[in-house]
């Protein structure tokens, strides 16, 4: 394993003392691993955490800023942060008027911001609500197990919510716009090579120099099946049929993302939105904002994942309102 | 002294945290497999943090040594394994509650209420494939040991160390089953946890909580047998 | 191999059709390769133009956009395009005050871009001006070689003169603020593995599990010397030292630009960040803005560089200027 | 006929193009070594783009041929080889102009424009390590076996195909000079192209312009040989 790190017990205080020196306009609490804004916003307005595992970069601290999230706490590699911690980030950021907090849906992520809450509501009295997202479409029969991931729908979460936050909708509806947003969206991803934990120091799976893993989530691990390589235009494939099948995509505006794992060069994403953009075209989907990058990753995962998000107006509006992120940024 | 003591209890923790630090890398390896690789140093980490709050000062009472347990579990590891863990040493210590010395059966009473905040928090079932299905055996062990009829009234009316071999007998017999357990998990299909995104694919690998918690009622064992 | 592509032979004019899809905002033209702003700027306004081969993305067509590039030429995988393109660009942007193009100092993107010039010198009678970037510190040489490389300064080059362009600076005034920019800067970089050229089908070199390659360009070649792996502190030095013996940065304000060469974690950039941050922190140098991402990379290349740029309060000015393009945006 | 015609000199362009062709992925190794891993790539597109400008038409005259390869090189390959290939075979079609049929004299005459041209364009000296270690001993080569005392003049007046057969002992000439001229690139420091980026770690390799351009030279001689 060679990595750009100094020891793998402290990648993730390492890697958060260069995102202060990175970013003065975010604060970092190097204790409880939590990055706030360095100017909070006004008081009275919704607070919006999130959190999880590091090693998705740039969510979720990339996303702290204005139009988006108020803090994000950050988990060891791959592994949800704990109850201490979200707690300390609700508490900080609650102005008076509640916290969102947004929890991908994997088990310990949900125990953990579970017990944060339990804390937050009973100490400092803080109003916590919580929205749970389940948006991975390779999860199939998800009654027998622990539920679909979260993925990519994830970060077009962060962004609406946070932006309705901004305007000053209370908590009950930035709550349901957030429900809303978590039921609309559905995500796919296959991967070309595993990621390499830190702690682990090898490949978590070997994937042979012509084979590919077919509906991976977001923490280098095996996917549902694996097969041959293929060329790009069927690789799309393997991502928009299963959304497509999932949820009706075409009554709606969508908002897309073709998100990179880690590894994937800018190049072979552009080329292969270019074939994922052709597929939902002829399949009716009238795609009305798209972002294609390295959004939510899995360390240096080769790979992509395709996001699809129901949208309508509104959603539509608050997508488009200025955010001033490190990650997304525009407007502002 | 007949009954289980404090410092037996703490050696227990500490050889726990022993075990998973031998064995790093094979809880590892075990969720690199059909999870997302990171059960050895999750519980590393924790155990490590148990082993500096327990050092810290001498435990007042058990429900002190296991709520330090609980806490630094839950505030150290996060991940699935840091809530599920933590619950676990937090309900034993409510269940023993400002005792100094258990017994066989008070041990036993408290592993269970510590099993059911498992299920609690967790809402796994049996067959799963999750460190449950190691608990649940394990316990079962227990009670059936405790009961047995011809060394159970023996040993309670016997040699000085009476109640406590009646708690080796327990924890040797538990510790075997859970070591069955363990490799029982390999051909399940996996539905709770991380593993559970890979159905069938996660047959033939054992879970790797349940080898950490097989690792646990070794150590149990272990403490008592000395 | 393996790639998010279809065909080797196909991968740029693929890569280039899905860029398009992905940014409405751009007007790709796929015959000639280059990418332009969908809405060109203002007549009478300095035109910038700049290129060279593909698989460096987001450099350049990821910097077209108001503030920034008027037109980015693509060439071939790490192959300067060709005089056609070039020549095709510079008459398209020429509003009648001329045009800057920006080169990187590769023997075949100069000699690409000179053809050009003449060619539309000649033609159209569009006034050309090139600025040549040469920023790699680690050739040393530069007399007995093909020069230094051009690498990261060019990104914090095409911001900085596109701004200038953007508020109205004749030819002559952008030309000579570029070469100005152009002499202030400095890179150096590090690769923890080679990339694959898709045409060439393999790693261009073999790095084995414990060694790096010091003083890497961005096209995947070798180094000038290879070396044992070590911690990111030591790394950071590797980066650091070079640049800062190479030019005085103590003297005035510094953009500086830590950048992923395009398969290494943002984790990982973000905790080189806080190494490098720190070593000129002692060294007495005052960094005033910087960026920490994938910004001039070298297709699925592991590593990272470091560019410092001496500017004063004109270039951050310059600096701080709304940018609205895919790669870079704020204030806008 | 005595003279080179335009058919032997079409002959020898689409030979080339057949010999990079086959020879892409040794190119591109040698690329890979001290390069960017592309200038196998790069000559193929553009010879397989000069075969097909010389496809749409037959060519004029010499202008003509050498203009159309000169151009489609420029046009399709970028990089450092497309401006200096182009330029090369630009000046001969220049240096040669409306002939239709050319001597060994007037062909070297030509290939010294060429010659002259990739030195202006790319401003590299003999024993940088680059395509003109190859151009310049093999355009020695060639004017050696033009002056060659006893066999120059008995050719000049001998039998029908006399001229062509001075041709051919020249380019056979210059074929085995530039491979041997490609092969002494081994040794040399870089110091133009991306070669030079390496300093002492470019020796040992063939460089790959070096390589092309021995093929280039070895094209002609078998062209002239049919
Ligand atoms: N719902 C659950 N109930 C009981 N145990 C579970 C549950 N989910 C996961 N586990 C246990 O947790 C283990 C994984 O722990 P760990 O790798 O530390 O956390 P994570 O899965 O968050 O990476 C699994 O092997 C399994 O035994
Ligand atoms: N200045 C120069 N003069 C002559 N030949 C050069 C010069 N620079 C590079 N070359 C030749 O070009 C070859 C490389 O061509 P190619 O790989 O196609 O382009 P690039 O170097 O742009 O990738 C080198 O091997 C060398 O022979
Ligand atoms: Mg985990
Ligand atoms: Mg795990
Ligand atoms: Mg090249
Ligand atoms: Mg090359």
């Amino acid at each position: 394993m060679k990595k750009l790190i100094n020891d793998p017990a402290s990648v993730l205080a390492d890697s958060l003392r260069g995102l202060a020196a990175a970013h003065p306009e975010l604060r970092v609490d190097l204790e409880h691993r939590v990055v706030y804004r360095a100017t909070p916003k006004a008081a009275g307005k919704v607070g919006i955490v999130s959190g999880g595992g590091s090693g998705h970069e740039p969510l979720h601290a990339g996303y702290v800023g204005p139009g988006m999230l108020d803090a994000a706490v950050a988990g060891e590699v791959f592994t949800s942060p704990t109850p201490d911690q979200v707690a300390a980030a609700l508490a900080a950021v609650d102005t008076g008027a509640g916290v969102l907090q947004i929890v991908k849906n994997y088990t310990g992520d949900v125990m953990n911001f579970e017990m944060a809450a339990e804390l937050a509501t009973a100490g400092p009295g803080t109003a916590v609500e919580t929205v749970i997202v389940a948006d991975d479409v390779a999860v199939e029969d998800s009654t027998f197990t622990a539920g679909r991931r979260g993925v990519g729908t994830t970060v077009l979460l962060e962004k609406i919510v946070g932006a309705a936050a901004e305007e000053g909708q209370d908590l009950a509806s930035v709550t349901a716009l957030a429900r809303r947003v978590a039921e609309s969206g559905r995500s796919m991803g296959l991967a070309l090579t595993s990621s390499t934990v830190p702690a682990a120091g090898k490949p978590t799976f070997e994937l042979p120099e012509d084979e590919i893993e077919v509906g991976v989530g977001i923490h280098g691990e095996p996917g549902r099946k694996r097969q041959a390589t293929a060329p790009a235009s069927d690789l799309a494939k393997l991502l928009v049929e299963p959304v497509l099948a999932d949820l009706d995509f075409t009554q709606a505006p969508v908002i897309a993302l073709l998100n990179g794992l880690g590894a994937t060069p800018l190049m072979e994403l552009h080329l292969m939105y270019g074939e994922v953009a052709a597929l939902l075209d002829a399949a009716g989907v009238r795609v009305e904002r798209r972002i294609v990058g390295n959004y939510i990753t899995a360390l240096d995962m080769a790979g992509c994942s395709l996001t699809l998000l129901r949208a309508d107006d509104e959603l539509l509006r608050l997508w488009d309102a200025p955010v001033a992120t490190p990650g997304l940024r525009w407007g502002a | 002294m007949a009954d289980v003591s404090l410092e037996v209890l703490g050696a227990w923790l500490r050889g726990f945290a022993a075990a998973v630090a031998a064995n790093r890398d094979q809880l590892t390896a075990l969720d690199s497999a059909i999870g997302d690789a990171d059960h050895g140093a999750n519980l590393d980490r924790g155990m490590a943090a148990v082993v500096t709050a327990l050092d810290a000062r001498p435990a007042a009472d058990a429900a002190d040594l296991f709520a330090r347990t609980g806490m630094a579990l839950v505030s150290n590891v996060g991940g699935a394994s840091g809530p599920l863990f933590g619950t676990f040493f937090l309900r034993i210590g409510a269940a023993l509650g400002a005792a100094t010395t258990v017994s066989a059966m008070e041990l036993g009473a408290a592993l269970h209420a510590g099993v059911s905040g498992v299920e609690v928090r967790g809402k796994a079932e049996l067959g799963d494939k999750t460190m449950l299905d190691v608990l649940v055996p394990a316990l079962d062990a227990w009670d059936a040991a405790l009961d047995v009829p011809d060394s159970a009234p023996q040993l309670r009316n016997g040699a000085p160390s009476a109640a406590s071999a009646l708690s080796r007998s327990c924890s040797a017999a538990a510790a075997r089953a859970a070591a069955a357990a363990r490799d029982a998990t390999a051909p399940l299909v996996a539905r709770k946890g991380r593993a559970s995104y890979l159905g069938e694919r996660s047959v033939g690998h054992i879970d790797p909580g349940a080898a950490s918690t097989a690792l646990l009622f070794a150590a149990l064992a272990d403490a008592l047998a000395e």
